[in-house]
């Protein structure tokens, strides 16, 4: 349950955390009262929501799998013998073996780590870079605005998977920092999007100006006032992106121009052995599993995040 | 209207333009650093050198800054756009056919697809959303959300694949074992791939495949669209005006609802496109994203660019039209 | 249940309309097409000088009444007389002379200018390289004919070639080799789109690009007319969307089966597969350049240490033949067991290795694919075998695309083991040994020299027949097989699958499926 | 140097209205605030009434610095805010405060009250030093009246009337000499109106503030303000004392108004003399000529629409008034 | 004019001609909501005549709009629910009349102007064809005779230039006469009672004047009943004959309009007349009602007033709460000390 809460914390953390303050004045206050901010509430909410707790539960599951794969399993999964091919599962090796004869187990671990760094760095790159570039560009408007909404159009407009494919050939490294820029490269433009939407709506908001009444510089008025009120619609949609990036390394590979073996990632898993799905369905099913698995349960908390994030659905 | 349209389209030219110096400078380095694309044509046999040049000048990868690695290639930029823009030459690929040919005859299957899948998904997906919205939190609401975010996360080409093997396969074996069935159901929907025979039937699962994709987002949107609509106090007026239920829902919440439902349409035309690529090389749709793909892979630049522009113009265009219809359903909207 | 359920009453007694499965060609001229797609195609189109028996894979003639030669350099060749093309124009001399010099001469820039690389002049033809590496605009080739072609009379003429070749016949049933009217060399692109065909079959229709070729029966072919009435090429992407749409009864002919589905394939079809061993050759280069693969016990141990049957098991669901020799097995002369360390071994391999000093400690063996086509695999597989028997760790280098790895080829910079193939330009020996390892030529990636080869293989090219050729190739590939330049995997099986509506499916081992002898029910 | 705590001299503001797709020109001009001359004594406190879009919120905005004027001078404590820099007038606005009309948007949800009273020591540190902030804030919240303990407690967690308190210490917590009200109580209900009315009387009492009080509602106007000004389409048309606006407003808008607000007395009911103005307010794009309530106005004739009147003291009543026929009209019947 | 819809209500089952327009009897609505139930409306009885004017006075959020909805059967369900009462239009309890009756009773026998003008006209349609639609759905007229009852309705409400603004959509209407425009939809099927939820409340005090005087204008016409809901005690002293008082959802008094102003008995109503600010009080402190109206999740046991209340004693926060006692023959107050409140003036 701890590992919950503090999973909310990090969610939550963000916006409150940034406002530094806010927690200095929590501890230096009178002791009996809670704080109660939308993103405690939220939290409170979160942690009694079922449906979220799973989800993140399968969450931490699957990062701990990327982050420390030999907590999962002990066995090699470069170990390979093609005499044990394809080899149904079995208690000791629960996903049976694959083509090559490498136990498949093992590699829906380590399998775990591209797919997660991969989805994660890139949601994180889009949140930091085309948050700060959608606020810049809602903030000042005018040209600074042109110019941010003209570079984020040519990324915008161009199909993503096309895009990826065009970039991946031309870079031709496929590793997870390549694949990563990539993603980052054509799916910043959106959260850019969002966020400058929700900059213009509230960069006119009465709190806004009764802060700049007091005096309060641009800088202020912009992390301080605007971009924590703006930053719940992007988190929501983070989330779900993440979701989709996961799946989208799996498309890439399936492409041809996304990870390739020998490197392990559960989008190689579900590529290389799709067609084996009505033949040894379990090769496909597994991978799939934990693929839906995690988006499903990415966007689920995303849902979760919304509803607990609106006072609406209070 | 007219002035609004007219500078949407002269926001285009720094958009396309930047789409293309784009594409053009990665495509250049795709050559600078990968080598001559034609070499793969001739595989395993090494082509005498002189078949090799006369081929790759033929094709148009024979300027010189196509061998110096980084260089931006401004020249050969500026010679494209002149072919594009005054001549409607966008080169030609590596089997020798020139681009708008090839283009030509692939976007009607591409623009079909594309049709029936934005079709299915909105006529699907509103439909879904409308029942969720007006039922909020009870089993149905439950059902839609679960199955489209499963259908979310399942990757695309697994999702095909499994669709091509077991409705347009198993299932459409079955339904062709039987007589009464007319031919246009069992041979021409479900089928495995397009076929000529049948060029709209047979489009209609790929492009429902291709429309499940958004479809959860369609049906999620007209969910909370539709939510945040019938408690609006102008719902409430049609209900107090004595109207039945029907009409306060299907004329008074309805079309407010779709608003933002129509603006995620039309940037998903663009997503649909890309997601084109997947469903059209699963069910062996002749279409545009097939041909980028290969083209991509096969490093023809001059179709990547003139393809994908091709196709960035479209989105735009396709934006600018919802924009438009924006407009139309929401009388507030003024563009000057 | 698979596509068992199409229904085809009429078919019998017309003769029937023939689905098949085909990818998009390239070209579909005979100087343009050169992968397997458009030859499908190309080959019911049109028709060449010779042909190749289906059971014995022996030349034959079609449209020539002889080839012949006595010094094998200087051939003449005579011609039947009345073919004609589909629109009319006679099939002489001219029509292959033509052909021929419309391939070779390179502003023309066609893929097949590579076959009439034999027939002398075809130096002058070809645009030299200014200053050797390409930038500046190539200047006018010499000639714009090829000096050795010579029209005797209108049915006769002689091909001069630049050396000896005793296989000269048998490269002339190749498509390259075959003729063109004269309307479609002045518009070679209109042809392309709807050629201008002198075989069986003729265009119904134009090339309906990435859907389907359709093709008639021509009433003005004199020949053997072809089975079927009618012959539809449709074509796929995408080999996994052909077999569905073959399971769907769309098709009556998958010439190939997608690897992942060959089981499944083999248990629902049954003895509507069709298998026979292929003569595509599958080898691991070894980049002689290379300091650590200068001795060969080094590459005897490491072929030694493969066990191809349990990759060929475990990756191809057994669709190939394991190599123990260097040319195809289907190929007249080709014997079992000629290379001596291609069979596991793992004793042999360590004492080899130990006899050549080991491999340098800490490095690892490279091994080199191309990127997106799924070598990667079996690759991996090869390795893992290595490192296992010889404790040798391996990296695999799999990111190159197609072209950039060719080059890389080309330029000779593979660091280790690198994946290739080989595919004969025609039924004869000399296409599997003189390309590969004859010093200096094209596609001797692994840079093997050794004049003994050379010799063996001069020989060969200068006997009086075909026949009096195969003993001094043979000899040829033993050296090749005991300094093995190339560690030779596997050849292909082919597995192509009918419909319950073909009555006898007939398949050619030089030419592939043959769908103008394929009769339906 | 006046003995004004603050005055502003033909104080205007105009919001360009644009035309063009890439030089865009000015066609035209929102004349949302056009020539109003105030003057605010210390200790004083200044209604201004006038119907919705008039232009006093504009009017309010440019005095605290949020709006630059387009032209006229503003002096606070005689020194001239519309001629100084942008950082200078950024430390101007110490003495200078707002308190804004909704309780309910103008507090930023995710900021405690401690944070949100405290932002403006923040913003000016050397107001108070960084340790005394906690228990100055807290000082705040007592001296509106609410309970210190609350520090740590987020707006939504407080009732309309409270949050108005908040927005009050804040713009205490510079202690500022004037304070600028826009429309304070006008989102409250009656109940709680007198709460926070009570409380600002008190702190003008305690403390010697100066308030420039807006609202709509006259009846709160005349309880609280010393001198009113009643503002119509961006100009001030009558001003004076609370009783001369009041008992003998001369100006036909201000006697309107007046006969308009409903009395809660229905013992007088139909003893009023009603003045129900026919039309609309004009747009501020594109005023009348010559006197703006002309359109609306029962006495107007021919001048009216050729010569601007100027607000000056016509008649007997003694305080200025901008219109050519002003004359006293006693529309409002005391109470008692 | 609307004979066939007449006819048609008139086989409503218990019709009574002579009955007072609207009755309401001890409504009950509660809304079950994630933070527990909130009882918006507790008991709240009121009636109307012919030519009347009844005003329903009370802060936000007292239930006063909750109470509207649910005589037009128009309230959110869920999470609104009436759980008790009856709504009685000439003597027919509407609340056990099927669906489709009670429609037919909307906009033609009972309709609503709503608080909020701007929200309330549904905005991607044109301000005639909203007015049409009623016309076309209730008396089954063609599009082009709807159109011309929609112009004569704009003109009704005195729109200038109605035929042209009749094409024009609701933000393209001032506030003032977008009110108008609800009114006029209210109007159109000529109801016997009209329900006003803070007709003026977002207008300016001059387009108030000016709605207010066509509201008293066209009932006077048609001998409408007018429940008038509002927070505006002016308003109310203008325009009203009697008054209901609301606090917490409850009516807590009821009089003729000169007996409320002239001597509340009630003392929630006493601390609201006492808040208005008075010229004869002016430099002194208005005197506020303190603290805050409950949350209706929460309301105080016995009367919901009483932690706000000077007269509170040990009684008044005893359940039951206080009955409805009669003040005089056509007047009550809930409130234990009515006469101690009344007798303080
Ligand atoms: N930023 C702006 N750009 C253009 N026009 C503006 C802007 N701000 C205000 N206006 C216009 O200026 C006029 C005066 O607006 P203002 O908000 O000052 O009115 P107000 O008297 O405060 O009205 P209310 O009582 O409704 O608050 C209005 O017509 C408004 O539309
Ligand atoms: N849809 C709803 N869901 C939950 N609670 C509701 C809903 N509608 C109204 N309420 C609650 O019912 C109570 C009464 O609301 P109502 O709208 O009747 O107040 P009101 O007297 O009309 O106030 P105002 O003067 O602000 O219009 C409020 O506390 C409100 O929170
Ligand atoms: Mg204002
Ligand atoms: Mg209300």
């Amino acid at each position: 349950m701890s590992d919950l809460t503090s999973a909310g914390a990090a969610v939550g953390g963000a916006p409150v955390g940034g406002d530094g303050p806010t927690t200095e004045a929590t501890t230096g206050g009178s002791g009996k009262e809670r704080s109660a901010s939308l993103w405690a509430d939220a939290r409170r909410q979160l942690v009694r929501d079922p449906v979220f707790v799973i989800a993140s539960l399968y969450i931490l599951a699957v990062g701990s799998m990327a982050a420390f794969p030999w907590l999962w399993t002990s066995q090699d999964p470069r170990n390979c013998s093609t005499d044990r091919s394809r080899i149904s599962p079995s208690w000791e090796h629960p996903f049976g073996y694959d083509i090559l004869g490498c136990d498949y187990y093992s590699h829906a671990i380590y399998g775990a780590r591209p797919s997660m760094v991969i989805a994660v760095m890139a949601t994180s790159a889009i949140v930091i870079v085309g948050g700060l570039l959608g606020l810049l560009a809602g903030y000042y408007g005018g040209w600074v605005d042109a110019i941010i909404s003209r570079i984020m159009d040519i990324f915008f407009s161009l199909p993503f998977l096309l895009g990826a494919i065009v970039f991946l050939t031309v870079i031709k490294r496929q590793n997870i920092w390549t694949i990563t820029m990539v993603l980052f490269l054509l799916a910043w433009p959106t959260i850019a999007r969002i966020i400058r939407g929700s900059v213009i709506s509230s960069k006119d908001l009465d709190y806004v100006h009764a802060a700049k009444a007091v005096g309060a510089r641009n800088s202020r008025l912009m992390f301080r006032h605007i971009l924590p009120n703006a930053i719940a619609p992007m988190l929501v949609y983070a989330t779900i992106v993440l979701g989709s990036f996961v799946a989208a390394e799996a498309t890439l590979t399936f492409l041809g121009v996304g990870l390739q073996p020998p490197a392990q990632s559960w989008g190689i898993m579900i590529s290389v052995h799709q067609v084996y799905f009505l033949e040894d369905p379990w090769l496909l099913l597994f991978p799939c599993g934990l693929l839906i698995g995690t988006v499903l349960s990415f966007i689920l908390m995303g849902d979760a995040l919304r509803d607990a994030l609106d006072p609406k659905f209070r | 209207m007219g002035r609004y349209v007219i500078r949407r389209l002269l926001q285009f030219i720094p958009t396309v333009l930047g789409t293309m110096f784009l594409l053009h400078y990665m495509t250049s380095l795709a050559i600078q650093f990968s080598g001559n694309p034609v070499r793969a044509i001739f595989g395993d046999r090494t082509p005498p050198p002189a078949l090799l040049q006369a081929i790759t000048e033929r094709l148009g990868y024979g300027d010189p800054c196509l061998d110096q690695k980084g260089n931006p290639c401004f020249g050969l930029f500026l010679d494209r756009l002149q072919n594009i823009f005054f001549h409607f030459d966008f080169g030609i690929n590596l089997r020798q056919r020139p681009v708008t040919e090839l283009v030509a005859d692939a976007i009607p299957f591409t623009l079909k697809l594309l049709v029936i899948a934005i079709v299915f998904e909105a006529v699907v997906g509103i439909a879904a959303g409308v029942l969720a919205g007006l039922r909020g939190g009870s089993f149905l609401d439950y059902m839609v959300k679960i199955s489209t975010v499963f259908i979310i996360s399942v990757p695309i080409f697994v999702l095909g694949v499994v669709v091509r093997e077991f409705v347009g396969v198993k299932f459409g074996n079955i339904l062709r074992g039987q007589d009464w069935i007319p031919d246009l159901i069992s041979v021409g929907v479900f089928t495995p791939g397009f076929k000529p025979d049948y060029p709209f039937a047979s489009l209609i699962i790929p492009g429902m495949v291709l429309g499940a994709v958004s479809l959860a987002t369609t049906a999620r949107l007209t969910r909370t669209s539709i939510m945040e609509n019938i408690r609006a106090d102008y719902v409430r007026t049609a209900k107090a005006k004595g109207l039945t239920n029907k009409r306060v829902i299907g004329v008074h919440t309805l079309r407010n609802s779709l608003i933002p439902v129509i603006t995620f349409l039309g940037v998903d035309i663009g997503a649909a496109m890309a997601g084109a690529v997947v469903t059209e090389t699963i069910f062996n749709v002749p279409g545009i994203g097939r041909l980028v793909t290969f083209s991509a892979r096969t490093g023809e630049s001059s179709v990547v660019v003139g393809v994908v522009t091709m196709l960035v113009l479209v989105v735009l265009v396709a934006n600018l039209l919802v924009d438009l219809l924006y407009a139309v359903l929401d009388p507030r909207i003024r563009y000057e | 249940g698979g596509g068992s359920d199409n229904d085809n009453d009429d078919a019998a007694s017309t003769g029937g309309t023939l689905r098949v499965y085909n990818a998009e060609p390239a070209f579909l001229t005979p100087s343009g097409g050169d992968d397997e797609p458009s030859l499908y195609v190309i080959r019911s189109l049109f028709r060449g000088l010779v042909k190749y028996n289906a059971q014995t894979s022996a030349v034959e003639m079609d449209l020539a009444e002889s080839v012949e030669s006595d010094d094998q350099k200087l051939w003449t060749i005579k011609i039947k007389s009345g073919y004609t093309f589909d629109n009319g124009e006679p099939v002489n001399a001219d029509a292959f002379i033509r052909s021929w010099n419309f391939a070779a001469y390179s502003p023309n820039a066609q893929n097949n200018g590579y076959f009439m690389k034999r027939i002398a002049g075809i130096k002058d033809v070809q645009s030299a390289d200014p200053d050797g590496d390409g930038p500046q605009k190539a200047p006018e080739p010499k000639a714009k004919e090829l000096s050795g072609l010579k029209k005797v009379d209108d049915l006769t003429f002689t091909v001069e070639l630049e050396a000896p070749f005793s296989g000269f016949p048998t490269t002339i049933g190749y498509p390259g080799f075959f003729p063109m009217a004269e309307a479609c060399v002045a518009d070679i692109a209109a042809c392309n789109e709807k050629p201008i065909g002198n075989g069986p079959y003729k265009m119904d229709g134009s090339w309906q690009h990435n859907v389907a070729i359709n093709v008639v029966r021509s009433d003005t072919w004199k020949g053997e007319p072809g089975k079927p009435d009618r012959i539809e090429y449709r074509i796929f992407a995408d080999v996994d969307a052909g077999y569905a749409a073959f399971q769907a009864g769309e098709l009556d002919v998958m010439y190939t089966v997608p690897p992942a589905r060959y089981k499944e394939a083999k248990a629902t079809y049954g003895d509507r597969m069709y298998e026979q061993p292929g003569d595509s050759f599958t080898y691991v280069g070894m980049p002689l350049y290379q300091d650590n693969f200068k001795d060969k016990r080094i590459r005897q141990a490491l072929s030694l240490s493969i066990d191809r049957q349990s990759i060929i098991d475990a990756v191809f669901d057994g669709r190939f033949t394991p190599a123990t020799g260097f040319v195809a097995p289907t190929f007249e002369g080709a014997r079992a067991d000629v290379c001596k360390y291609c069979k596991k071994d793992v004793e042999k391999a360590k004492q080899l290795l130990a006899e050549a000093g080991g491999w340098p400690a800490g490095q690892k063996l490279i091994l080199w694919a191309n990127a997106g086509a799924g070598h990667d695999q079996w690759l991996q597989a090869v390795g893992d075998q290595i490192k296992e028997a010889l404790g040798i760790d391996y990296e695999l280098k799999v990111n190159l695309q197609f072209a950039e790895y060719l080059e890389t080829a080309d330029q000779k910079k593979f660091t280790g083991g690198f994946r290739l193939g080989w595919g004969p330009d025609y039924p004869f020996m000399e296409t599997f040994l003189y390309p590969l390892y004859g010093t200096g030529s094209g596609s001797n990636n692994s840079t093997y020299s050794n004049p003994e080869f050379d010799a063996a293989m001069k020989e060969g090219d200068s006997a009086d027949s075909i026949q009096a050729a195969i003993p001094s190739y043979q000899k040829a590939e033993d050296l090749v097989g005991e300094d093995l330049p190339v560690i030779p995997m596997w050849f292909n099986k082919v597995g192509a699958l009918y419909s319950e509506n073909v009555d006898q499916f007939v398949w050619n081992a030089v030419s592939d499926a043959d769908y103008a002898a394929t009769s339906l029910k | 140097m006046s003995d004004y705590v603050l005055e502003t001299r033909d104080l205007v503001k105009h919001f360009p209205l644009t035309q063009g797709i890439v030089f865009k020109k000015q066609i035209g001009a929102v004349r949302a605030v056009d020539g109003v001359n105030l003057q605010l004594r210390r200790g004083e406190t200044l209604g201004v009434v006038g119907e919705s879009g008039c232009g006093k919120s504009t009017l309010a905005r440019m005095l605290v610095g949020l709006e630059t004027p387009t032209s006229g001078d503003l002096f606070v404590q005689g020194r001239n805010m519309a001629r100084v820099g942008a950082e200078e007038r950024r430390r101007g606005r110490r003495n200078i405060q707002l308190v804004m009309q909704d309780p309910y948007t103008s507090l930023n949800p995710r900021m405690t009250v401690g944070d949100i009273i405290g932002e403006p020591f923040e913003v000016h540190p050397d107001v108070v030093p960084k340790g005394q902030r906690r228990g100055k804030v807290q000082e705040l919240l007592e001296l509106v009246g609410l309970n210190p303990d609350h520090i740590n407690r987020y707006p939504h967690q407080f009732s309309g009337g409270q949050r108005q308190r908040i927005g009050i210490a804040r713009a205490l917590a510079l202690n500022p000499e004037i304070i600028l009200c826009d429309e304070p109580v006008s989102a409250l209900d009656v109940s709680i109106q007198a709460q926070v009315i009570n409380l600002l009387e008190k702190l003008q009492n305690e403390l010697g503030l100066s308030y420039i009080f807006i609202a709509h509602d006259l009846s709160v106007v005349r309880h609280i303000a010393d001198r009113v000004a009643v503002m119509y389409l961006g100009k001030i048309v009558e001003v004076g004392t609370e009783d001369e606006i009041y008992e003998t407003p001369t100006h036909p808008y201000t006697q309107a108004l007046l006969s308009a607000v409903p009395v809660p007395d229905p013992t007088l009911r139909g003893q009023r003399d009603q003045i129900v103005l026919t039309g609309d307010v004009p747009s501020p794009a594109n005023p009348p000529s010559g006197c703006r309530f002309r359109t609306r106005c029962w006495k107007a004739q021919d001048i009216c629409a050729e010569q601007e009147p100027l607000l000056e003291v016509r008649d007997k009543s003694g305080h200025p008034s901008a219109c050519h026929f002003a004359e006293v009209r006693d529309v409002v019947h005391a109470t008692e | 004019m609307s004979t066939d819809v007449n006819v048609k209500l008139d086989a409503l089952p218990g019709l009574d001609p002579n009955a007072l327009p609207l009755e309401v009897k001890n409504l009950q609505v509660e809304f079950r909501t994630r933070n527990g139930i909130a009882h918006a409306v507790n008991g709240v009885s009121f009636d109307v005549r012919a030519g009347e004017t009844r005003a329903i006075l009370g802060e936000s959020g007292c239930g006063k709009s909750v109470t509207a909805q649910a005589i037009m059967g128009i309230l959110d369900s869920p999470p609104g629910f009436i759980t008790g009462g009856e709504i009685l239009y000439r003597g027919v309890d509407l609340l056990k009349l099927p669906e489709a009756q009670r429609r037919k009773v909307r906009a033609n026998r009972i309709a609503m102007i709503f608080q909020d003008a701007l929200s309330a006209l549904n905005p991607v349609f044109t301000v005639g064809f909203q007015l049409a639609e009623l016309f076309r759905k209730h008396r089954g007229m063609s599009r082009q005779d709807a159109k011309a009852r929609a112009v004569e309705l704009l003109d009704l409400v005195k729109i200038p230039a109605a035929k042209q603004r009749v094409n024009d959509y609701p933000h393209q209407f001032s506030g003032g006469m977008r009110q108008r425009v609800m009114i006029a939809m209210a109007l159109a099927l000529d109801p016997e009672v009209l329900i006003a939820d803070e007709p003026t409340t977002a207008l300016d005090v001059t387009v108030q004047a000016q709605i207010m005087a066509l509201l008293a204008e066209l009932q006077q016409e048609r001998n409408m009943a007018l429940v008038l809901i509002t927070h505006d005690m002016g308003v109310v002293a203008d325009v009203a004959d009697r008054i209901s008082v609301m606090y917490a959802g409850r009516v807590i008094e009821e009089a003729g309009v000169n007996d409320i102003y002239a001597s509340p008995a009630h003392p929630y109503t006493k601390g609201l007349l006492e808040s208005i600010p008075r010229l004869d009080l002016k430099g002194q402190e208005l005197s506020a009602i303190k603290g805050l109206p409950p949350a209706l999740t929460n309301i105080p046991p016995g009367c919901a007033f009483n932690p706000r209340c000077r007269y509170a004693q040990d009684v008044c926060r005893q359940n039951p709460g206080p009955p409805l006692y009669q003040v005089t023959p056509s007047r009550t107050s809930a409130c234990h000390f009515w006469k101690e409140v009344k007798g303080d003036e």
